[in-house]
């Protein structure tokens, strides 16, 4: 098999898909997609964290029928970085959602969401 | 035969990631990123993290595209004052 | 023009921190210490199949108190930003909603008690099986999401939810202090028998914790959804 | 015979993928593009669960019901906000 690594292949998907969101951010002049450019990072390094706890060969660490509690410390994968992410997953809504607020109070002050029209808030 | 999947299911994250950013329209750029979410939750049941999939696929797929959606009805979607192109 | 320049650098400097961290990187092939104590040892001690609520619940419960406070603050934070206005101009608010069609009302008829049931599955098996107390929880919004997306004029009862949430959010630290008093520290589920690994009535207080923690962060959601709405 | 089965859903779920992704990245409208993120879903859950069956982990499949429901949802949600009723 020619293939890279199972990890590394979704490892360089999360990197790509941090440097497309980033792209989007810095081009874009309009705010909403500035945040949808945020949200991409964030699923981008979601997908970074939950590679690298990949084991070659690795299944899910749920002891039942399939996996039995002396095969799972050889078999499962890393729990930790998947508990880390699910709580990732929370604060990114929580953050995407506030800054959806900002936006919507923004639009209600100026009437347009383009970066241009807020210059006396720029330092 | 896991490779094949993961290889196909990175593909779909690119293409709609790039869409995402590229797209013209807000609506369809905003179903984009949400469409990113999904193969990504897909990618974590490969990578045997059901848990982290089901959180993905529900909240960061699920709420945060329909929040998108109710914030772009909120300023009138694309608004014709606005430019959108780069620079 | 130069502005492009500029993004371009940026990006291909970053391109190159991302490739040679890619490159460096070797897929593992056994697990780290810490994480071979927590797969060995976290069944056996907990009770809970299910390694990944184990942890969230259990080992790493303060940061999972923490992040449900974030939650609530979020929460709190857009009652704040997003209040309607007395004279508010709001864009959309002239246009009538328009009714969803009988099939539609009725398809969520059938299908919301389903998705209810669903949610409620998820979190109260978190510790056998795939989900928990943040999954369930987001099930149960979706559910809500559903019925405001096909009932545009349903209101819900805020002071109720929040009466909710505060109650779980209570409940929640009590029982991590009856940890602490009983057991080895805050938060810690040993005080109530162990069980049977696999059986539905087991895990100590991790099943307690985790419908505690699916109705607070059901409920959260629900809130930070009902915000959003003109 | 149940592998020759296997192999054939695997063939048919990454044509459909596949089909999919086409009309989502050239769709003219973005009714096209809705409707491929929905047949996405669909593709989406039946490869989770060819997954589930092929690793032997049926704990899989309650993520395939997660997306059963956001399949529903979304596309309702998504022709609410076309017919001005979000």
């Amino acid at each position: 098999m020619g293939f890279p690594p199972v990890s590394h292949l979704v490892l360089a998907t999360g990197c790509s898909l941090v440097l497309i969101g980033f792209y989007g951010m810095l081009t874009h002049r309009n705010i909403l997609r500035i945040i949808i450019g945020f949200s991409l990072i964030d699923t981008g390094i979601h997908m970074i964290l939950v590679a690298t706890g990949y084991i070659t060969g690795g299944t899910a660490p749920i002891i039942d029928e399939a996996l039995s509690l002396d095969a799972a410390a050889t078999r499962s994968v890393d729990p930790i970085p998947s508990a880390l992410v699910v709580t990732a997953i929370v604060i990114g809504l929580s953050v995407t959602a506030i800054m959806l607020a900002y936006a919507i109070r923004l639009y209600e002050t100026k009437q347009t969401l383009s970066l241009d029209a807020f210059t006396e808030s720029k330092w | 035969m896991l490779d094949l999947l993961i290889l196909l299911i990175c593909t779909g994250i690119l293409a709609s990631g790039v869409l995402a950013v590229c797209l013209k329209d807000l609506m369809a750029a905003m179903i984009s990123a949400g469409l990113t979410s999904l193969f990504a939750a897909v990618s974590y049941v490969l990578l045997a993290a059901p848990d982290v999939a089901m959180a993905e696929a529900a909240i960061g797929s699920g709420l945060a595209t329909f929040i998108f959606l109710y914030a772009i009805r909120r300023t009138s979607g694309g608004v014709s004052t606005m430019e959108t192109g780069e620079e | 023009m130069i502005r492009r320049g500029f993004i371009i650098l940026a990006l291909v400097l970053f391109g190159l921190v991302f490739a040679r961290l890619i490159g460096a990187y070797q897929e593992q092939s056994v697990l780290r210490p810490l994480a071979e104590h927590y797969v060995t040892q976290g069944p056996r001690e907990l009770g809970a199949a299910n390694v990944i609520t184990g942890i969230l619940i259990t080992y790493r419960g303060f940061d999972t108190l923490g992040e449900v406070a974030v939650l609530f603050m979020v929460a709190a934070g857009l009652g704040l930003l997003l209040r309607r206005d007395g004279d508010g101009p709001s864009v959309s608010a002239n246009t009538p909603l328009r009714p969803a069609s009988e099939l539609v009302v009725t398809g969520t008829e059938v299908l919301l008690p389903l998705i209810f049931v669903f949610g409620a599955y998820v979190i109260m098996h978190g510790h056998l099986s795939a989900g928990g107390g943040f999954q369930g929880g987001a099930i149960v919004a979706s559910a809500v999401l559903l019925l405001l997306v096909t009932q545009p004029l349903t209101r819900l009862r805020l002071d109720l939810l929040s009466i909710t949430e505060s109650f779980a959010g209570v409940l929640f630290v009590c029982i991590g202090l009856l940890g602490l008093i009983l057991a080895g520290g805050f938060l810690d589920s040993r005080f109530l028998p162990q069980g049977q690994l696999g059986a539905f009535f087991s895990a100590g207080a991790i099943p307690i914790i985790s419908i505690l923690l699916g109705i607070k962060v059901g409920a959260e959601l629900s809130v930070i959804i009902d915000r959003f709405r003109r | 015979m149940a592998d020759v089965i296997m192999r054939v859903a695997a063939v048919l779920i990454f044509s459909g993928l596949f089909a999919g992704l086409i009309r989502l990245v050239l769709g003219r409208t973005l009714i096209d593009r809705i409707a491929a993120i929905d047949m996405l879903t669909v593709m989406s859950i039946s490869l989770i669960t060819l997954y589930a069956h092929l690793s032997g982990r049926f704990t899989y499949l309650d993520v395939a019901l997660v997306y059963g429901v956001l399949s529903f949802l979304g596309v309702l949600a998504t022709a609410r906000y076309f017919e001005n009723g979000l």
